[in-house]
């Protein structure tokens, strides 16, 4: 067996394979499954400040190979996430990424503190959720508003800092680099395309928010060619994610330039998707002659 | 529990123009399944989501479901037949309270399949209320009869059983038979209100199963939110799909 | 049979149904299948002042409900179109859009005098083209370039000029309202969203430009929601596309504010698309009462 | 003139190890068809683009095709069964030139199936040269044997014919006969650089059939680029797949 190990902004992971925030709650129902352990790292449901209840239903509609989805960031609020979540967490041989979205800077430097002292392996900056309406998205487009959060992120913090970055945006690498400069440790990418579906009969919007973001296998070639982009513009290490489904599509990611893959809506049609990933992953590394599945890294040959 | 399997396909037939019966080697998913459980089915490889269909009935480790075509998913389900195999996740959710020595099953359309489990799972004096939009629609009643003391139908259209909703052969069991421990419910939510709002007006306890659209089915994604009287979202397929009638808001 | 035509910045089309610019050449060969009449307008290839050989192959690859592509604008240049092709075209009875690429401003006025002289119906201004270095992309992303574009394809122009917008942006309500300004008298969109796909065993982009345009169903959301954002902000009637396969999925597009829908990538997996699409939207209508397609556009009732 | 058609399987079976071989009622795409065009299949739901695959025989309106699995694509073509229906366009593209009196056809690996029907459509004397990887991939000797004057065969490790590649009986077979009036050549690229390479020394007209990622297959779509000798590129759906040898450009 090759070594699968790799490494995320100085954080070791046993595996390259990352639960995709909002995707894997906080572990316990996937954890029926199977064992947490398995996993490189969990990527935590977000996390705002105060409990949030999160936008009213419908929050999810099916479109080609995709779907979209309005949560809108219901969590219990880090306070209780802390208490309630992490110890359970903490039992597994598991990394634990605490994804967290803030209406002001400060809200993140806040909660960069607790979370830190608490003890998460790496904290996501999520500034790119295209759910709720103050922050997020607006965090995630302006380069300036992107660096400040990362800025006062990292002041705040004692573990490591990565940034997850919104695909709706003209040039991600732009957004890339401004979060770079301010001190980031890592980048996350992709969340959710903006999209919309329109129940012909109805005539309603199937989301109660009208639109919601898009995931699944439908983006994951905007996903690629992002951490490739990204992966060429900035020299930190990448969180990739966007429509994996397979261990090819895990590969492709890598090659791009990330050093770990995350696996979201995959989860939703079969709940062994993660690990089917990792082993397939690991196999197709294995069968090129690698002797570690990080040697995969930006390994694409650009035309 | 819940567990992940490749079931096969034991029988699958229509049972009403509208309706489809398929039945599943399950395994421990039928051993383990509780009265107003799901299943999570995934329909084919070109949809992502998996369809949540109640259980209808398990016998040992076989286990019955009952759905009618609504979209891609259901008409995909319904195209399946007897040897092949079905990629399921169950038993989900959270079911019936059973517990009281007299109950009254009330199950309205595609609403009526889960009470007939439930109908079976109970150790103590059943009646069942089934509505239906018309007789062509009407499913399952013989198998209630075995299952319950008492059967009454009613149909939107006067097609068969009593002229009318649900919610009325509510009102007459409860006159007719006294001191039912519970009412528990599946169907449209519009039935639901109503028929929650005669087990308030009879001061009798009320449960009800509610649909809502799902991602995961195990607690996870949190999109099948349902709002709850106190203003806060509770999740269908791990706090419900069942819940007590007076935590659910009626409201829109 | 209810009404089908609609209208499009004054131009009535039998029906709504639009073969999308790239997808269809300049229509002989779908024409063997069936009558071009049959549609309401064909938007032939991009064209350029002068002739291009396009990008090197490959120039396609397949992804989950999509496909990219890096054709890069081939055609034999405006001229040749008006000289070679349109009067063959105009032997149908089919509105004929005209889609332009230029490097610079100029060059988009020079086209519109010829295409508006040989008699085109309308010129669709192409400001998206993921697929060429000068010009495309570069001003779909910048208003006041769109601005400046659309302006002097309107000086030059004596039919309507469309604009063709780019959904690889961070706010496409943006660039529609200063394209709008700019006198533009309908938008279409969305071109196709920037992809890549990377083959795990040679490590090679699959395309041969290493990135591509994504189209197809995987799409389809991403449409929508922008023809409805860009309905909400601007009053020009927009030609709605990206990801349509099927009747409902037009209504979709429709009911979101388009007026008129084009197909693209639907032909590759069926040639009949445009004429099944017409069908299928056409029932729809009808099913629901209405007397004339038209009522469609715009008909989404947001939560 | 293309059509598109859903056409019955009549059979289907695997050739080799590693080919198979479906029959299909194609009506007038089987009619029309001619030496070197092929047939654009839709292969499932699931997939966007169809796939180009060469016609390998023609017998009244039914119509062979053989093809190896490569991907998504071939693998569930691999899967189908007689009884089944395909969706196919076609016939496409230019296929081979067939005048001249005395030709000799060169086929490689999965190129040499679409070299059959060409036997059996020209007139004159033909003479077959095939390459294979290894016996276990060699397929439709015998009805070349039927079809050609001589078949020559070469293997790359020797297990069948003779040792090497199929130039090396293109020469052969140009020093043996004399006076062939053109060499028509499928296989993979390097294969047909070769074949092109060595007709070029012994001044044979020659025409090779080529591959290119499509999308449309009709020339709608232009992604089908070939580049040829003088820098321009032309379309191997439309104007190709076959193109003359001199015509294209042999670089990288
Ligand atoms: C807990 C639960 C139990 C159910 N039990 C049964 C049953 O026993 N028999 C039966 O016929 N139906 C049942 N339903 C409804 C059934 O899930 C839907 O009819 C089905 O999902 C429709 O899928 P589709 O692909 O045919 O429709 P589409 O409209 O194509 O589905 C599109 C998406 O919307 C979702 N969706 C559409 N309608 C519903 C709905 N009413 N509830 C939840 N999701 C929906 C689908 O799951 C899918 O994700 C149940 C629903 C829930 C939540
Ligand atoms: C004119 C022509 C005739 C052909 N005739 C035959 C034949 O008779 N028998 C046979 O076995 N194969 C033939 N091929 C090759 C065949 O088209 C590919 O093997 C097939 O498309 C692979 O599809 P897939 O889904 O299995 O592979 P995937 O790799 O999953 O396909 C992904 C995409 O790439 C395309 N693609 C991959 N390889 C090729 C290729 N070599 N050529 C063109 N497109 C490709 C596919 O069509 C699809 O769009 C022919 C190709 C062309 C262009
Ligand atoms: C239901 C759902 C909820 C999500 N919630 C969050 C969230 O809370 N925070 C976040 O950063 N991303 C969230 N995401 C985005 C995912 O983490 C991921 O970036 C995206 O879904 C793309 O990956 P996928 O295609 O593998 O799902 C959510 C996605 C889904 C589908
Ligand atoms: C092969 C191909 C070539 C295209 N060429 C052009 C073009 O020349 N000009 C243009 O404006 N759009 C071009 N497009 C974009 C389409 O017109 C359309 O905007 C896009 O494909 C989305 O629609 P669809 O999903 O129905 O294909 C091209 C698309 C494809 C797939
Ligand atoms: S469906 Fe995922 S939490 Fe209920
Ligand atoms: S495949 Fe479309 S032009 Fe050849």
């Amino acid at each position: 067996m090759i070594d699968q190990s790799v490494c995320l902004a100085g954080v070791t992971l046993k595996n390259p394979i990352v639960a995709a925030s909002g995707t894997f709650g906080f572990g316990r129902e996937y954890g029926t499954f199977y064992d947490l352990s398995e996993l490189g790292a969990i990527c935590v449901k977000g996390l705002t400040p105060r409990r949030r209840e999160g936008n009213p239903p419908p929050r999810i509609a099916e479109t080609p190979m995709g779907i979209i989805n309005s949560v809108g960031l219901q969590n219990p609020g880090v306070d209780a996430f802390i208490a309630a979540e992490l110890p359970e967490l903490r039992r597994h041989d598991v990394k634990i990424i605490a994804n967290i979205s803030g209406d002001t800077p400060e809200e993140y430097g806040e909660m960069c503190e607790k979370l830190s002292a608490a003890g998460v392996d790496l904290v996501e900056v999520n500034i790119s959720c295209p759910n709720v309406k103050a922050g997020g998205l607006a965090y995630g487009t302006k380069p300036e508003l992107a660096a400040e959060v990362t800025a006062l992120a990292k002041r705040h913090s004692t573990v490591p800092v990565m940034v997850k970055l919104s695909p709706n945006v003209t040039d991600i690498t732009e957004i890339a680099k401004a979060v770079a400069e301010a001190g980031a440790d890592a980048l996350s990418l992709i969340n959710t395309l903006r999209g919309m579906r329109i129940d012909v009969n109805t005539r309603r919007p199937i989301l109660r928010q009208n639109t919601g973001g898009l995931s699944g296998p439908a983006v994951l070639p905007v996903a690629v060619r992002m951490v490739w982009e990204v992966a060429c513009a900035v020299k930190l290490p990448i969180l990739g994610m966007g429509g994996v489904s397979c261990g090819s599509d895990a590969v492709q990611l890598m090659l791009a330039g990330a050093s770990a893959v995350a696996v979201g809506t995959a989860c939703f049609t079969d709940p062994y998707a993660p690990v089917k990933v990792r082993d397939e992953l690991t196999q197709i590394a294995q069968s090129q002659g690698h002797g570690r599945v990080a040697e995969l890294t930006g390994g694409v040959l650009p035309w | 529990m819940s567990l992940q399997k490749i079931c096969e396909i034991i029988a699958a037939e229509p049972l009403t123009p509208h309706a489809y019966s398929i039945t599943l080697e399950a395994g421990r998913i039928a051993e383990e399944a509780r009265a107003g459980q799901f299943v999570h089915i995934r329909c084919g490889d070109g949809l992502l989501l998996r369809r949540p269909i109640s259980i209808c009935d398990v016998n040992g480790s076989r286990l019955r479901i009952v759905f009618e075509v609504r979209g891609e998913g259901t008409r995909w389900l319904a195209l399946r037949g007897a040897g092949e195999a079905l990629d399921v996740l169950g038993p989900l959710g959270h079911g019936f309270d059973l517990t009281g020595e007299k109950l009254l099953l009330v199950g309205g359309g595609i609403g009526v399949p889960p009470m007939l489990h439930t109908a079976n799972c109970s150790g103590g004096e059943v009646h069942a209320a089934l509505g239906f939009r018309s007789a062509d629609r009407a499913m399952l009643i013989s198998e209630f009869q075995q299952a319950a003391k008492t059967v009454a139908v009613a149909s939107d259209d006067g097609s068969i059983g009593v002229h009318g909703y649900v919610d009325g052969l509510v009102r007459e069991a409860a006159a007719r038979e006294n001191g039912f421990s519970a009412i528990l419910a599946c169907g449209p939510k519009p039935m639901l209100r109503s028929v929650a709002a005669v087990a308030a007006e009879l001061q009798i306890p009320c449960q009800v199963s509610m649909e809502e659209r799902m991602g995961c089915g195990v607690g996870a994604c949190l999109v099948c939110a349902c709002k709850t009287a106190d203003g806060h979202y509770r999740h269908a397929c791990k706090d419900g799909p069942v819940f007590r009638a007076e935590e659910v808001c009626w409201d829109d």
